[in-house]
């Protein structure tokens, strides 16, 4: 039996209190007295409306595709790897990051990119740190994506190797009605709520269909690989088809299971006070208290790991891409800006949480796994989230949390997830190698076709050799740089119209040399492996790495060279990271005492500027 | 035409014009001879869409090359051609295009739209424009006198008269092209680059040289003292109705008029004399009648004569004489007419 | 048996081109089938030419040139197209469309700038003549249309222009029809309702009529194309290049007419200096027309005699149509 | 496009909330497809543009006698789709 206390209720009530003191409280007032938005003040969207990438979208619309875009795989892994510290940490990490520094940067970027003319975040670092600047974030951005997609890649083969393969089926069930729906869109011109229900109809019909018809590989060990080679070959017909005919009309299909998903999660977590006495109970399982100290001793230490092991939910870079590449075009009014990235961003908040109770309503053994055991050995029980889901949701809709269709439910969410944020990353990917490769001698790498096989194959290899929490810390230390970055962006504009600093400053700092240190640690990991490697140890080699190569000694020269090869991954990413960062500290102490020359006229938001 | 010639020495660029079949080839070719004969150096182009100069000659002076005719010592010959010019501005309007579509994700293949967008048939016209002015101010140079042997007069004179058009053209051309460029500049985060980039904008660059060389081209057209277009016609309706009619178009252009040189006029001491029948005679009638017309309407601008052969005009030969008739022949009604004129 | 045998065989066929160099009698010859055709075998004819020479308004003598369909004998018009003209009253009507359609009194300066400085461009000329010809083809409703085809080069020109301009217009639909596909989506998604093209109806409409002409112009059963030459060198020479290039362009050759043939016995005619004169020229044409038999073997399929006076007027057309379509062909 | 502006005329509380919650699920769900599909469709009248009134940007493209044709209907969006054919765009606006 557990009493109130140990249900995460609490937490979630709580959790939600700071957030609205946040929204309404810190947020209103950086609204007010840093940004000054102003409603009368046009916005791009107003000045360029052009009805294509320019024009004013409703408040609401916009908090919706923002939100679509910021949550995902994120606030799921993130707090995976979170709660190995214990879940206490990881809780204050999600409410603490996301009230001073988690929604500032997703509304900061929005204001700062509609403060330039809708422009997005390239330009805007050109105009900072100048020509090099620029090209330094296209080489930072271009790792970052190979990183992205490498830890996507290994999750989702991970998760159809899992749950007895039972969402294979589904999920290639998702991406076939997605195409259905596009031609049903484009070329039959069906109307929309019809193309809906026959899309969801045939969801449900995939989802019933894939604890029938389990996919489960014959490898063994190359299991991995292989789901990983079909993932990308899925990918890469997603990066050549025109995104309006798949990917898009995936991501519309797509979105309504992920979506009850949410609600389902965070309603179950709310009930679990009041479903106290069933079994197995729903309370805070996980033993030894809020604290651990890294059962498996991989990740190190919580400083500086945890704080870019959740990324999503607290803070993440991405978001600020989103934020200043579509949504600050689309912006009505500045004074929205608050609640659609603000607002956003906490509600991505409260969706960490729910995910978080996910794992803390399950037992330590379970989600980290027993060394020794087969099934499940240390670290690898990516099941987790789909169980802790499953059994949250169970008590509220009454079936039995074992429920294979339930379960296959969530991990099917968690591949959709993962996926459709893959394709678009490919994407992206592409277009980055287009512009750095246009020219030149390796104008070849700049073709739609070699972009994305390099931006799937490369990613692969990785996803394939390296431990995927391995993968998962770089990701999360390039991707909360990215984060510190932006900040750091809007700190030089605040400086530039004389506008307040320190609300940005300190958490930008606070985030670049977290991320720097984190990446350092990492690559120290594997430095010290191979160093290790070469004093005769073998283990922390082999732990750094997975599958065939892991369990097999004759690989121990390739698991070596891995090792190499992430050490390598570390010294790039935290080199031009840092270099990244210095470039932008500069600009902000030029701009500060060039500030001071000016007038003290200025802190009116920004339209000096124009 | 002795004397035209002598009021005129330094006429440098030549035009001859007509209805089709006149024989503007010949005539062209007769005076290039002539010039030759004087020990000058001569350039004969043909900027016809079709080339008839080889088939004149009786060899191959084809391939956009300038060659000495054999047998006809300083007479050079060429036949222009237009596809090198034509493929040129081919090339930068593709480049134009891809530079639009550069981050364009479109579900449709853009190359045949390039395709499209770069065949112009404009560009065979201008090409040959374009060539035209080139021999005007480059080759031309090397030589003392240039002839061209022009289409069918209407053509010819529109492609005379492009100097005048084209520069309208061109000017819009160029306007609308800076203002592109002065927008991209504008909506640009990375000015410096692009501004180098609009500095050097090929397209810029081949519109705007064009524009110039077509100015001096103009200003030599209209030059009287160093060009002149000569009208060639037969004795016969309807070519003098088209000289008539292009006439007032050619000053329009204020192109100065050489004068008309009439072809395959019958000889009276051939047509009248005792045998010939009655089928010359009346040719020859008819001819003298329609000559009337043509001397009411602008007799002083008749130059010169080239009478109507045994055998049909081709090979050098035949040239020889056509450019000595030309400048000498004159039959007996011509100096009455002109008297009654 | 002149060309009368030739459309026995063909029947009633919609187009027949007269093409040829310059001065070789295009003219004529388009004259003499139009009367023919329309006088004799009663059908409704229209001849038209492009070329600016205006050569039709000195062979009926009547002054045609730009002033639309004229009739100049029952069942029989003509035409003579003034691209110039049409490239400004067209210019004049799309600026009136504007007006109207924004109710403006005046049009912005750079669109009409742009519209007046479109005369000016090069393929402006072209374009103009070919939609004129496909207007008058695609709509004037007559059952037979003999085309006086400008000098080689240009012809040539004229017909690859044809090419060109279908292709453009294809071209540019399909592109608005996927941006209309798009759009479309968009719109569904958002619970707007579409909005029908008018520009892409305004695209079907010109591909229509381009098509329907094109078709015409190509097709083997309906068209027939004629080349006029003489017995001279450099006309032969010249012939087969062109036909080179109409090939390339999908016109077949029906067949040769040959224009301007002294009468054979001149070639031995006995006298003095003046018949010799014309002695020569009957023998050398008589070579010439010994190559063009061998080089167009069977493709000849009229003959005109070199008349002793210029053809010209009602009465001289009659006589040509005679010798056209019954004369001796070789 | 602007009607998926915030749609709310009557003062009805309700309503509000239910148009409020309409625009929430359409931005998540259709929101991101809608400004793909107009994007494809923007650069696919830039070709048609191009190709029409191509000479307009100062490029010698195929004889405008056709484009007259045409002219009528673009008049209104000429200006707009010469700022968006010469805005310079950067990888970071293409990421959604």
């Amino acid at each position: 039996m557990v009493g109130i206390l140990e249900t995460p209720f609490l937490w979630v009530v709580a959790t939600i209190a700071l957030y609205g003191v946040a929204y309404w409280g810190y947020g209103k007032w950086i609204d007010r007295n840093v940004w000054r938005s102003d409603a009368k003040k046009a916005t791009p969207a107003h000045m360029y409306m052009d009805g294509v990438e320019y024009f004013p979208v409703s408040r609401y619309v916009l908090w919706g595709y923002q939100f679509k875009s910021v949550a995902a795989l994120g606030p799921i892994l993130g707090p995976f790897i979170g709660v190995t510290f214990g879940w206490l940490p990881a809780l204050i990490w999600i409410i603490g990051g996301n009230f001073f520094i988690g929604w500032l940067q997703d509304y900061g970027s929005m204001m700062l990119s509609v403060r330039k003319e809708g422009r997005s975040f390239g330009p805007i670092t050109y105009e900072f740190t100048g020509a090099r600047g620029r090209t330094n974030l296209l080489a930072f951005v271009l790792f970052y994506l190979v990183i992205i997609s490498a830890a996507f890649i290994a999750l989702i083969a991970t998760f159809w190797n899992a749950f007895k393969g039972t969402t294979f089926v589904p999920t290639i069930g998702i991406l076939l009605t997605g195409l259905l729906c596009g031609q049903l869109l484009y070329r039959v011109k069906m109307n929309v709520f019809a193309v809906t229900a026959i899309g969801l109809a045939l969801v449900g019909l995939s989802l019933y269909l894939g604890p029938i018809f389990p996919v489960v590989l014959p490898f063994g060990l190359w299991n991995i690989a292989a789901w990983a080679g079909i993932c990308v070959l899925i990918l890469y017909l997603a990066a050549v088809l025109p995104t309006p005919t798949f990917i898009q009309p995936t991501n519309y299909i797509a979105f309504y299971p992920a979506f009850a998903a949410i609600i389902l999660i965070l309603v179950g977590a709310l009930a679990t006070p009041f479903t106290i006495g069933a079994s197995p109970p729903v309370g805070i399982q996980l033993d030894m208290g809020p604290f651990l100290t890294d059962p498996q001793g991989v990740l190190g230490p919580i400083w500086p790991i945890l704080f870019v092991a959740i990324a999503c939910g607290a803070i993440s870079g991405w978001h600020s891409l989103v934020s200043s590449s579509s949504s600050a075009k689309q912006l009505d009014i500045e004074t929205d800006a608050l609640p659609v990235g603000g607002g956003a961003m906490l509600s991505e908040g409260l969706l960490a949480l729910a995910y978080l109770i996910a794992y803390m309503v399950l037992t330590k053994s379970f989600v980290f796994g027993v060394a020794g055991d087969a099934t499940n050995p240390p670290h690898t029980n990516t099941a987790s989230w789909p169980v802790g889901a499953a059994l949250l949701v169970s008590r509220i809709i009454g079936v039995s949390a074992t429920n294979v269709l339930l379960t296959t439910f969530f991990g099917l969410v968690l591949v959709i997830y993962a996926l459709t944020v893959q394709a678009l990353v490919t994407r992206f990917f592409r277009l980055v190698a287009a512009e750095t490769w246009s020219e030149g001698r390796f104008r070849i790498f700049g073709n739609k076709h070699v972009s994305t096989a390099v931006g799937l194959g490369v990613p692969w290899v990785f996803a394939v050799s390296g431990s995927w929490w391995a993968l998962w810390l770089y990701f999360g230390g390039a991707n909360q740089l990215l984060a510190g970055l932006a900040i750091m962006l809007i700190s030089i504009h605040l400086a530039r119209v004389r506008a307040p600093t320190k609300y940005s400053l300190i958490p930008g700092v606070f985030m670049v040399v977290t991320t720097l240190a984190a990446l350092i640690w990492q690559t120290w990991t594997f430095l010290y492996s191979v160093w290790l490697f070469l004093q005769g140890d073998k283990s922390w080699i082999v732990r750094n790495v997975r599958g065939p190569i892991q369990a097999d000694p004759n690989y121990i020269l390739v698991a070596v060279g891995i090792n190499a090869v992430f050490v390598l991954i570390g010294v790039v990413l935290f080199g031009v990271g840092l270099s990244m960062s210095i470039r932008l500290f500069r600009s902000y102490r030029s701009s500060v005492v060039e500030a001071r020359g000016r007038a003290p006229a200025a802190a009116d938001g920004g339209t000096r500027e124009r | 035409m002795p004397q035209l010639l002598a009021q005129r020495p330094k006429m440098r660029y030549i035009f001859t014009g007509g209805k089709g079949g006149v024989g503007k080839t010949v005539a062209a070719a007769g005076l290039a001879y002539h010039y030759a004969s004087q020990g000058e150096r001569v350039l004969l182009a043909s900027l016809n869409p079709v080339h008839s100069l080889s088939s004149l000659f009786g060899q191959s002076l084809s391939g956009g090359k300038v060659v000495e005719v054999q047998g006809a010592k300083g007479v050079h010959a060429v036949e222009v051609e237009t596809t090198e010019v034509v493929e040129r501005y081919r090339n930068s309007i593709r480049g134009r295009v891809k530079e639009f579509l550069k981050w364009a994700d479109i579900p449709l293949d853009a190359k045949p739209f390039i395709e499209i967008a770069t065949t112009n048939p404009a560009f065979e016209e201008s090409a040959m424009f374009d060539r035209m002015v080139d021999y005007i101010l480059k080759e031309g140079e090397a030589f003392d006198r240039v002839i061209f042997d022009t289409a069918a007069v209407a053509n010819a004179v529109r492609l005379i008269g492009l100097s005048k058009i084209y520069g309208l053209w061109l000017t819009r051309m160029i306007d609308s092209r800076k203002e592109a460029l002065s927008m991209r500049v504008q909506l640009s985060f990375r000015k410096e680059k692009v501004m180098e980039e609009v500095k050097k904008d090929p397209l810029m660059a081949d519109l705007i040289s064009m524009n110039e060389r077509f100015e001096q081209a103009k200003g030599v057209l209209v030059d009287p003292e160093r060009t002149a277009f000569f009208f060639v016609t037969l004795p016969l309706a309807l070519p003098i109705a088209v000289v008539r009619r292009f006439i007032g178009m050619v000053q329009k252009f204020n192109i100065p008029i050489g004068g008309v040189i009439v072809n395959e006029v019958l000889r009276p001491e051939i047509a009248l004399q005792e045998g010939a029948g009655e089928y010359l005679g009346n040719k020859y009638h008819e001819q003298t009648g329609y000559m009337k017309v043509l001397y009411r309407d602008l007799g002083p601008l008749v130059r010169s004569y080239i009478p109507l052969y045994a055998s049909e005009v081709g090979g050098v030969d035949m040239i020889r004489r056509v450019s000595e008739d030309m400048m000498s022949y004159a039959p007996p009604f011509a100096a009455e007419l002109s008297g009654g004129a | 048996m002149g060309l009368s045998t030739y459309f026995e065989k063909k029947g009633d066929a919609g187009i027949v081109i007269f093409a040829g160099k310059g001065g070789l009698g295009k003219t004529t010859c388009s004259a003499g089938l139009s009367h023919y055709m329309a006088s004799k075998r009663n059908r409704k004819v229209l001849c038209f030419s492009t070329d600016p020479q205006a050569s039709l308004s000195d062979i009926f003598d009547r002054d045609i040139f730009g002033k639309g369909l004229i009739s100049v004998i029952p069942q029989l018009d003509v035409v003579e197209i003034d691209a110039d003209r049409r490239v400004a009253d067209y210019q004049e009507e799309v600026k009136q469309k504007i007006r109207s359609m924004y109710g403006l009194t005046d049009i912005p300066a750079e669109i009409e700038e742009y519209i007046d400085s479109t005369s000016a461009e090069p393929a402006m000329y072209e374009s103009a003549t070919y939609d004129a010809m496909a207007d008058l083809v695609s709509t004037s409703g007559h059952d037979l249309y003999v085309f006086d085809m400008p000098p080689f080069g240009h012809g040539v020109r004229m017909i690859a222009m044809a090419g060109i301009l279908s292709k453009w217009v294809g071209k540019i639909t399909e592109a608005r029809e996927k941006a209309q596909e798009y759009e479309a989506v968009a719109a569904t998604l958002k619970g707007a309702k579409i909005s029908e093209d008018e520009v892409l109806r305004e695209l079907q409409e010109i591909q229509t009529k381009i098509t329907r002409f094109t078709d015409l112009m190509v097709d083997q059963r309906r068209t027939s194309f004629f080349m006029v030459l003489i017995p001279e060198r450099m006309a032969i020479l010249d012939t087969e290049r062109a036909l080179e290039m109409f090939d390339a362009l999908g016109l077949q050759m029906a067949g040769l007419i040959v224009n301007q043939v002294y009468p054979k016995e001149l070639a031995d005619a006995k006298g003095g200096e003046a018949v010799e004169f014309l002695r020569n020229r009957a023998r050398m044409q008589q070579k010439y027309l010994d190559e063009i038999r061998s080089k167009f073997a069977g493709k000849v399929v009229a003959m005109l005699p070199m008349y002793p006076r210029e053809p010209r007027g009602m009465d001289m057309i009659e006589k040509v149509s005679q010798d056209l379509l019954f004369g001796p062909a070789l | 496009m602007a009607d998926s502006k915030d749609p709310t005329t009557s003062k009805s509380r309700g309503r509000k909330v239910r148009d409020a919650a309409k625009g929430v699920m359409y931005g998540m769900a259709a929101h991101g497809h809608v400004t793909a599909a107009l994007r494809t469709r923007m650069y696919l009248e830039h070709l048609f543009m191009f190709i029409t009134l191509g000479d307009m940007l100062g490029v010698p493209v195929i004889p405008p006698y056709y484009s007259l044709r045409i002219l009528p209907y673009a008049v209104p969006n000429i200006k707009s789709w010469k700022q968006r054919v010469f805005r310079e765009r950067d990888f970071t606006d293409q990421v959604f």
